[in-house]
Formats: structure tokens, C-alpha cells, sequence
């Protein structure tokens, strides 16, 4: 633990061993990696959202690639929390790193219930709140798209559950400090940003939309840059810790993050070009950190020379 | 399982935009079973970003086969590969096809670039197999693009080609000699193991379906992790979304909502 | 002219003789590159910004590349609008071509007397109205983020000058429809977008920004998808033709803008890497239709199948 | 200024990472001038998206050379090209050096790559020339790094080598070597041309500037069109910023900002 370098770092309550994490939706519920990582030696899991209902999600196909880019709409396909529960959990409970849940909602009330449900099972570290969803009950407008409602949703979910709640954000916006603050003062442990872009792409032989549900979001190396600058942004604007999420490849990519503000990292699309990115990617940070002599990985985080 | 550095041994044309690349692989040579594919990375930089999936064509001790068609970027970046060079591969993938001793009468039915899952499970069958009458449909456009015919016959099966323009065996379509084949034959011990394009296998499972056919597809679908874990390589089934590289990518006929015109790759 | 296929399509009152523009920034002031396009060939060219007082632009480095697409900051380095008119439109005003002006500022005021002297002048086909500024009189809040300040802009441009105003939107905002409507009310004569992302990149071994000024617009194929989207979101709610801007780099790529809803496409990255591409694509276009046998440009604008 | 697809002649590793490449370009060849360059397309695909600058380093009949040193992703793939693949080139662009008549002597002054745009200006220098007085000071981290020594002899002025490791010649950076060759000389008709690494290049404009010399040096930035259109190539000059593309690369040392930390490329 004590060894030089040292990799821990800390978002809020939740201590991480390192800070590179994987993000959620792109690597399952922690299973179908097994093959290729050993959780163990990731600061933590984030995990494919969570609804309260079952979710279908959105008609083939649900994947277009564009240059260095990945477009999905997935439509947060998932079987629900009661199958979450009963079928995912416990796997999840017996790796030895953090459990951080991805939740996502159409309601205020879902979110609310969701959070309720899963503070009281053991085994969970955190829930990461999905923001980027529409809201049914105010004509669809994107939660993360407004602060009031990421403000009252993070207010009632503080008030729903102890569980530590990291607030992912929507880059979707003009300007997401704003939402990041109005996040803050409702009450969050951290921040993930940034989510999926979203963009369309079109085949023109057959004139249709690449994807099934017409437009998806962007992942992948190509919003990288406008992640870290949304990174940065925010890291001068609030003082929560921020988890930096956007087209991260390579321990090179994580530290743009790092150096941007961001205490942690979550790999999200290259755990599909390399399964074992994530690992790489922690392996990287330590090189890094011999390299420049630096003992501790914290000393790293807003350390950009201007 | 494995993630492994492939090692390629040869990649040779053999057709008009047809290639055979085989690969060093031991571990996933041992586990490969019929149906399965890898899953490869064919640039190291972002163009393309994700992996390619091709299906085991054959498997010996220690390597691979894959027979591929370029159509885009990943795949002419494949075929400029030499001996030599090193892959990036995740594999053996994906259910396989399930071969029952129960079955006497077998029809393998390809077309075009789907013959390549389909080799793996003729051997399968004739090494299992006595007494069985095995018959091999094999459908191309025109008799150059019968890929591999004479490995076919080396597997002592009966083995019929149709061509599209009528250049060797049949002429016509590789679904209307099946149907010609069966005629309106109902068999519980008829299977039938099938790949090609999606209006080609929609219609071997009609067929199947009337026969009363045991039916297995192999389909194909965009693909991201392989591994089950971003539900991104769904078609649509009787009972919901299947993903194509955990559920599949062989289904039985009759999990398939073949109507769905999404079934066809865009 | 009457030739099949004809590529001819109008933006408003300004009649192209095919779709094929060059955007602003990335073509000079269309001296540049006299040795590889002739202009003639082209829809038009959008010059660089154009402000009232000369303008020194930020400092270097200006540009860094990212995956599949590049960062600048060229800062609306220019000569302002006196040199522009001296030494720079009597030279456009010979190409035979349109000639799109594109204007910048930090003031209304700056934006209505640049108009005004504009128009008064023969020789320019259309103004467009780079919005993506920050307005220095409401404590630097970006024209283009508010649909207020971008209607009021436009209708005052609108008072200020008879040539037909092109607005050029910012996708830096939650909703770019809102921009788009208000401009559309205000009198604009088409939209274009988008113009770049906001961006950074940081060179991890020496901790610095990559670029002088810190943050950048990003442009290039990276951010196609987000372009395309945006295009057809306006495209559903505005009647005005578009010009799509955005990581177009061929033929096909224009094609996505066009069946997305865009009237016309502007090249800008691109030049950079193919300083004739401007003419690839208009070639690329003629025989994409002649394969579709489709005889009318204009017949595919927003022609998506769903 | 052309656009042409250039012919891969050779593609010859000449130093650690250094390689030099010949080119057959026959317009680009005959309208180059010392200290132009060339702007090289290294990938089709988007990685990396732009192109990347060279200094000419030699030019004869239909073909250039180029001299380079892989650093990146872009040298990269052209350390990878092989005689017969094609090049994706403009040029030739930019201003060049001036070589006056009245210029008695001579000093040229290169660190590591520096070299690269300086032969030519010698050549020229040379061919202008009888009765001069002619230096070349070729700089490197060791020996093996002073790249075409036996071509820079071979056209007859004084040719002298700095070290870092003292492996070979003087010992120390070619600037002071330079230092003491120029000693606290004065003189209008002495004039200097200068490559490589911005430090360098500092001092050899420091001490140009005391002694009055006529001082040209070539500098480097991040490019993007190469034609003066797109601004991002500036750098600070005295009398504000300065396109590397177009007012360059090969500026006078005196109309450049030397204290800018930015000079040097990031
Ligand atoms: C499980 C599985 C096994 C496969 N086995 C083989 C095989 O053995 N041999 C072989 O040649 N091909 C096989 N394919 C198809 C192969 O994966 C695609 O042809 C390949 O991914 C195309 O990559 P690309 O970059 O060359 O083309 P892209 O640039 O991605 O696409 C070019 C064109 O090919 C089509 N295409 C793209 N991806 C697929 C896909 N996954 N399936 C079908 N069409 C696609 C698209 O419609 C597009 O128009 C298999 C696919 C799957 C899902
Ligand atoms: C006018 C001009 C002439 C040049 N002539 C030569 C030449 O004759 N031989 C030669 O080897 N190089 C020359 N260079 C530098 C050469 O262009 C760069 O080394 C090259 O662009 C790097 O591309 P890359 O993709 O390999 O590296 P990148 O991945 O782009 O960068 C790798 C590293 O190289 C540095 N770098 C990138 N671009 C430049 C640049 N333009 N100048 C200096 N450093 C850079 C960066 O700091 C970065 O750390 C010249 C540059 C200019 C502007
Ligand atoms: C296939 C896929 C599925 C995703 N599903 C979710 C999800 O369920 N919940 C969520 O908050 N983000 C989801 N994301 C977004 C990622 O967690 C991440 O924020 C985004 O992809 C950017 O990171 P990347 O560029 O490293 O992929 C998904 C992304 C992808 C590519
Ligand atoms: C170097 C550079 C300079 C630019 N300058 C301007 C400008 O002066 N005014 C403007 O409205 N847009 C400017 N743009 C934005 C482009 O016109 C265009 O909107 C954007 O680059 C997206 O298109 P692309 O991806 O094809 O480059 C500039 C872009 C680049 C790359
Ligand atoms: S490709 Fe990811 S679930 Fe099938
Ligand atoms: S590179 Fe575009 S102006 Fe110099």
C-alpha cells in the first residue's frame, strides 16, 4: 500500500487504490472481462446503467463507427433492478474493487426509488447518476441539460441514500459548469464528465441513418479534446473531485485528464479495441510517475503550467 | 478466451476481393470450436477504431484460418498483412453450432463469404460420423467465387455448387436448390447449417421450418466489445434483442424474427 | 448551365452555381491557393473574419492536432476592415464566384458598422455573421449561447445592410434550434454550421496547453457526427437553407450534410490537407448523382430515409 | 507551387532516426530555391490529419531529397516508405535564403537536422562564388549524428564539426564553436545561415546582431495549409506575428523575437 509511486487517490468518501476506472456501459456488470482484467487491480468498476423497470432499449443497428469516434444508442438495454439485484450483484460484491452503480431514470421518482433499493443492499460504493436522460415529466428536456432539475434530482437522491453520489454530466450544454455547480450545492461526493456527444451519421448509398434509433452518442478518441477542456473548466469552477471520461486510449490520454483537474479516470470505448486497456492504462501512470519522479499520483491532479 | 498477438503465416488471394489468412494461435487454436470467431484489430492506430470480427474457418494444431472478402477500410487493411506481421486477437468467440449424433440427414448451406464458418462444422460432422448423409450446398455468384471447393470434397461428403450466373452446377440461387433438394420433405432428423446473406438464410428457415428442420444460422452484426459486456451487436428475436456475439453468432433458425428488415447489415 | 446533373441550389437570394463553398478561415482572404483551385469552380468562397479594427490573434502555437481532428486558435487574426476592403476585395472581386464575407466582433456596434461599410461596396454576395464571439458589453457571454443576444444582433444587421446575412451558429449550446429560430425570425437569409468545438490538448511531458491561448476550436473529422446531427435537428425546425460545415473531407461526407437538410456544404479542414479537395467534391457529387440517376442537386436535400 | 504525387525513389536510413528520401518531382525540382520546402500528406487516412513540412534538402535534375528525422506519428510513416510508393506533395514553398554578391564571407552553421535546409544555400553560395570565403559548421550530439559530411566536402569550402561528446571535431555546441571562430569580429560583409534547435539559434542571432552580420536563419512551427492561408504557423517578430509558411521559414535573424519562450515548438 505505502509503496512509492503511490497511486491512491480519494473521491470523497470513496478511496481508490488507482485512479483509473472503467466507464459505464462498456464493460458490462464486471463479468465479461474476467477473461482479460483482474478487477482487482482497477481503482473500480462502474457499471452499465440501471432503470427500474427493465429496459429493451433501441432497434438495431446500435453501432456506427466515424473517424476515431463510436457512435451507440444503446438505449440503456438493461434487465432492471430487481434482476440487477439478484443476478449481478452478488458477482459483483466478490471483486475485490469499487462497485460504483450507473443509475438512470425517466423520473424524478425513479431515480429516487432506484437509490433507495440499492443503498440499502451492501456490496455498492457509490451510484453514478446518469443525468443525460429526458426528463417525461417536463417534456423530455435532458436532466443534465438544466440545472433546477440536476439540482433537484441530486437534492432528492442525497436525501434518498447514504451512498456516495457522483453526478455524471452531459456535454451536451453551454456551459456545463453550470450544471456542475448547481450538482455541487445539491450535494454530490464528485463528478463524471463528460457522457456521450451527441451526432448521426448517414450512409449515403442508402440514405439511412447508420443507426437504428437515428442519432446516438459520440464516444472515443475524438471528443478526447472536448472533454478535457470541459475537465478543466469545471475543475475552476467547483471543488469536487472529477472523474475525467472522454476517448482516454492510453495512460498518455488519462493524464491530459489528470493534469486537467481530474482526480480519477474512467476508460470507456478502448476497453473495446483492448480489453485489457484498463490495466495497461494503470501500469502507464506508474511509468509516468517514475519517469518525472513524482511519488504520489495526487501531487499530478490541475498541475497544468500555463 | 484469450487476447494474443497472432503471429501471420500466410495471406494468400483467392478470389476477386477474397482472401485466406492463416494465423498462429495455439491457445486459441485448442479452444476454437465450429462457429466461433475472433475478433481482430487490424490497425493500430484510430482508422479503424474497433475490431473486426471473422469466423474460424479452420483450426489445426496451433493456428487458424480465416477466409475474408475486403468490402472497407478494416478489411483492406487485413489483406495488405504479410507473413510475419502481427495481429492483435481476441478469440475463440461467440456459441458455436450444435451438432447432434440423432441427425442422419445434414445440409450445409453457404453463400458467398458465409462459407467460411461452415467448413469447421462439416469436419465436425464427418469425424463424428457414419451413416450419415451429409450433402454440402455451396452458393457464389459465378464459379471462381466457390471458395475452397476441393477442400469440400476432401471431407468425403456430397458436396453441390450453385452459381447465380450458371458457371458450374446449378444455376440459380443456393436457397432454391435446397428447396429443390427437400422438396416438401418433413424430417425431425434433418439439420440444416447455414450462413450467407440475410434474404438467403430467411429463406433456408422458412423452409426449415415447414421441414421441420433442425436449423442453425451464423449471422452478423456491427460489433463492439465481442464479449457481451456493450449490447451494441443486437438482432432482433422472438424473445427480444440478442446479442450477436454471445447469444450467437449462431442462432437457431427459429430465435430469429426474420422479418425485421434491420436484420440486413447496413 | 441547364447540364444534367445540375448542381445549381440557391441560399435565398444568392444563386449558386453548386453546392460546394469553402468556410471561413481555412481559404485565405482566395488568394491563397490560385495555383491549385480556381474559384470559378466553386459555390463561393467564405472569406476569413473580418473585424472592425486590425486584430493581432492569439499567440502560438495556434494549432495541435487531436485523433482525426485539429484544434486552433488563430484568435480572428486579420487586417480589419479598412485593409480588407484596400487590399483584399479587389482581388475577390474578380474571381467569378460568390463572394461570402465573414464578419466578427465584440460589439454590436462593431458588427452593424462592419455590415454597413460592407454593403456598401459591390462585389460581396453575403455576409456571414460569425456569432461565436464573446460579447464584451455582457461580461463576454457568447452571441451565439443566447438566443436573445443573437436575435438582437441579427435583427440590427438586418437594419444595417440589404446583402443577405448568412448566420453561422456555435454548436457550444444545449439546444441549437434555439440560435437557429431566433435567427431565423431576426431576418437571416440561411444558417450555417457548425463552427468549431470547443477544445484542448495538453502535452503531458512538458504539463503545458498545447496551444498558446490554452483552449481552441476543434474542427475536422472528429467532429462530423456532431455536425451532422446538429444540421438535422435545424433542418426539422427551421425553414432556412443550411449551409453544413463540419470535418467534411469528401464527396460522401458532403452527401451526409445534403440528406441530413443542408442546401449547401463549406470545406474548411480539409484544404489543409488537400487544397484542391474544394473541386474533388464538387466532382465527387456530380457522379454520385449520375449513378443514382439523379438529375436535380436540390432533389436531395433532406432527402433521409427513416 | 504544385500539387503532384510523388514517386519514392529511395528511402535511406542515414542515422539513428534519421532517413533521407528521394523524390522524383520534376516541376517542384525545378522551380525550388535553398531553404524552401515541401509539404508531405504522410497518411491517407486521418492519423495524423495533416501534413508535415520539410526543408529541400538537395534538388537536381527532376528529383528532391529530403533529410529527416522520425520524431512523431507522421516521420513515422514515412521512414516506412519504400522506392515505387507515391507521395502526396506541395511545393515548392516558402522564401528562401538570399545570397548577395557582396557577401565576402561566409559562415553556415547547422545543429543536428538544421542541416537539412543549409546544403543547398551552400551549393549555391558555392556556385555563385570564387574568392570567397566559405565556413560550414555542422553540429551534432556525436559523430555518427553529422549527417552527409562527405557531400558537404565535396563541394570545396571549409567544412569544421562540434560534437557534444567531443567524438568528432570540437567539443561543445556548434554555436560556440561558432563564438570562436567569429571571435568579437564586426564586419557588413559577413554573413551567416543558420538550422537548428531554437537555443542555438538564439545565439548564433546574439552574436550575428553584435558583430552586424548578415544573418538568415530557418525556423519551425506547427503548420497547417503551408500557404499563408490559414495563420496557424505564426511565430513573434518584431513587427508582430509572422507566418512560417509564407514570410518564412527563412527569416532575417533580426526581424524574429528571440526571447519568446514560444519559439520553441511544443
Ligand atoms: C460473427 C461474425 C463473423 C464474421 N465472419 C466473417 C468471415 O469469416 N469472413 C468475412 O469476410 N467477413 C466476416 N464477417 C463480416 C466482417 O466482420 C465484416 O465484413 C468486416 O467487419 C467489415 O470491416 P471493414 O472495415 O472492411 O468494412 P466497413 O468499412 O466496416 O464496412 C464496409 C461495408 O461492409 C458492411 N459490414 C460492416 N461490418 C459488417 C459486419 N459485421 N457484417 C456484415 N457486413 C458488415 C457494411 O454494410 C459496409 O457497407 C463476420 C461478421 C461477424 C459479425
Ligand atoms: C518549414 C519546416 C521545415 C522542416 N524541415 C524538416 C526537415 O528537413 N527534416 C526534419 O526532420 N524535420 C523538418 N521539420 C520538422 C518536421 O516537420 C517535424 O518533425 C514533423 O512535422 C513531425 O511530425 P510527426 O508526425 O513525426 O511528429 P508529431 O507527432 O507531430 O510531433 C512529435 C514531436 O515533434 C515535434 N514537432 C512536431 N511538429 C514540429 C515542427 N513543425 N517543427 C518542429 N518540431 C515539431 C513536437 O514537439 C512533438 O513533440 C520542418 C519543419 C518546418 C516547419
Ligand atoms: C456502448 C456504450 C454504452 C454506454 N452506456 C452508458 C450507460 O449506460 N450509462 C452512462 O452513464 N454512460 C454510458 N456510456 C458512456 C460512457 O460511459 C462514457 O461516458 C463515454 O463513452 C465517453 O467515454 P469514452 O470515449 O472513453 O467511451 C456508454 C458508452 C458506450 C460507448
Ligand atoms: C484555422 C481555422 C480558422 C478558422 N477561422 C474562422 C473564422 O475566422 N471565422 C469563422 O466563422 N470560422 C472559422 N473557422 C471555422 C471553420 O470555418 C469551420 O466552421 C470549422 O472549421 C468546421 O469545419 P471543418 O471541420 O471542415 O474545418 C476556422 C477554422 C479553422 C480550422
Ligand atoms: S459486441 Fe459488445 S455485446 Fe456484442
Ligand atoms: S500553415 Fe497556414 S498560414 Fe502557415
Amino acid at each position: 500500500m505505502g509503496n512509492i509511486p503511490d497511486l491512491r487517490v480519494s473521491l470523497g468518501r470513496i478511496h481508490l487504490r488507482n485512479p483509473v476506472l472503467v466507464a459505464s456501459g462498456t464493460f458490462g456488470y464486471g463479468e465479461e472481462y474476467k477473461d482479460f482484467v483482474d478487477p482487482g487491480e482497477l481503482g473500480g468498476i462502474i457499471t452499465k446503467a440501471v432503470t427500474l423497470k427493465p429496459r429493451k432499449g433501441n432497434p438495431p443497428p446500435r453501432l456506427a463507427e466515424t473517424p476515431a469516434g463510436l457512435l451507440n444508442s444503446i438505449g440503456l438495454e438493461n434487465p432492471g433492478v430487481e434482476m440487477f439485484l439478484k443476478e449481478k450483484l452478488p458477482h459483483l460484491k466478490r471483486l475485490k474493487t469499487k462497485i460504483i452503480v450507473n443509475i438512470a431514470g425517466e423520473k424524478k421518482t425513479e431515480y429516487l426509488y432506484l437509490a433507495e433499493k440499492l443503498g440499502k443492499r451492501g456490496g455498492i460504493d457509490a451510484l453514478e447518476v446518469n443525468i443525460s436522460c429526458p426528463n417525461v415529466e417536463k417534456r423530455g428536456l435532458i436532466f443534465g441539460t438544466s440545472a433546477d432539475l440536476a439540482f433537484s434530482l441530486v437534492k432528492g437522491l442525497k436525501q434518498a441514500t447514504d451512498l456516495p453520489l457522483i453526478v455524471k454530466l452531459t456535454p451536451n450544454v453551454t456551459d456545463i459548469t453550470e450544471i456542475a455547480q448547481a450538482a455541487e450545492e445539491a450535494g454530490a461526493e464528485a463528478l463524471s464528465l463528460i457522457n456521450t456527444i451527441s451526432g448521426m451519421a448517414i450512409d449515403v448509398n442508402t440514405r439511412r441513418p447508420k443507426l437504428g434509433a437515428i442519432t446516438g452518442g459520440l464516444s472515443g478518441p475524438a471528443i478526447r479534446p472536448v472533454a478535457v477542456r470541459m475537465v478543466r473548466q469545471t475543475f475552476q469552477k467547483v471543488n469536487l473531485p472529477l472523474i475525467g471520461i472522454g476517448g482516454i486510449m492510453s495512460a498518455e490520454d488519462a493524464l491530459e485528464f489528470i493534469l486537467a483537474g481530474a482526480t480519477a479516470v474512467a476508460v470507456g470505448t478502448a476497453n473495446f479495441v483492448d480489453p485489457a486497456v484498463s490495466l495497461r492504462i494503470v501500469e502507464g501512470l506508474r511509468q509516468y510517475l517514475r519517469k518525472m519522479r513524482i511519488d504520489y499520483f495526487h501531487h499530478l491532479i490541475g498541475d497544468l503550467r500555463i | 478466451m484469450y487476447q494474443v498477438k497472432a503471429r501471420v503465416l500466410s495471406n494468400e488471394k483467392v478470389g476477386e476481393a477474397h482472401y485466406r489468412m492463416k494465423l498462429e494461435v495455439s491457445q486459441i487454436a485448442k479452444d476454437a470450436r465450429p462457429g466461433q470467431f475472433v475478433h481482430i484489430r487490424c490497425s493500430s492506430d484510430h482508422d479503424p477504431l474497433l475490431r473486426r470480427p471473422f469466423s474460424i474457418h479452420k483450426c489445426a494444431q496451433g493456428r487458424i484460418d480465416i477466409l475474408y472478402q475486403v468490402v472497407g477500410g478494416g478489411t483492406r487493411i487485413l489483406s495488405k498483412k504479410r507473413r510475419g506481421d502481427q495481429l492483435d486477437l481476441l478469440g475463440p468467440l461467440g456459441k458455436g453450432f450444435e451438432v447432434e449424433p440423432a441427425f442422419s440427414k445434414i445440409f450445409i448451406v453457404s453463400g458467398g463469404i458465409g462459407v467460411a464458418p461452415l467448413y469447421m462444422v462439416a469436419q465436425e460432422i464427418t469425424r463424428l460420423g457414419q451413416g450419415k448423409e451429409v450433402t454440402a450446398l455451396l452458393g457464389a455468384k459465378n464459379k471462381e467465387l466457390i471458395l475452397g471447393k476441393d477442400d469440400w470434397e476432401s471431407l468425403g461428403l456430397r458436396v453441390m455448387i450453385a452459381t447465380e450466373d450458371g458457371s458450374e452446377g446449378y444455376q440459380g440461387l443456393v436457397s432454391a436448390l435446397f428447396e429443390r433438394l427437400i422438396l416438401s420433405q418433413t424430417s425431425l432428423s434433418l439439420a440444416v447449417y447455414s450462413c450467407g446473406p440475410v434474404p438467403m438464410l430467411r429463406k433456408i428457415a422458412e423452409l426449415s421450418s415447414h421441414g421441420g428442420f433442425f436449423c442453425q444460422v451464423s449471422l452478423e452484426q456491427r460489433m463492439g466489445c465481442g464479449l457481451g459486456a456493450c449490447l451494441g451487436c443486437v438482432i432482433r428475436g422472438t424473445s427480444g434483442y440478442l446479442r450477436v456475439c454471445k447469444e450467437g453468432p449462431v442462432f437457431d433458425a427459429q430465435e430469429i424474427l426474420w422479418d425485421d428488415p434491420d436484420l440486413e447489415i447496413r
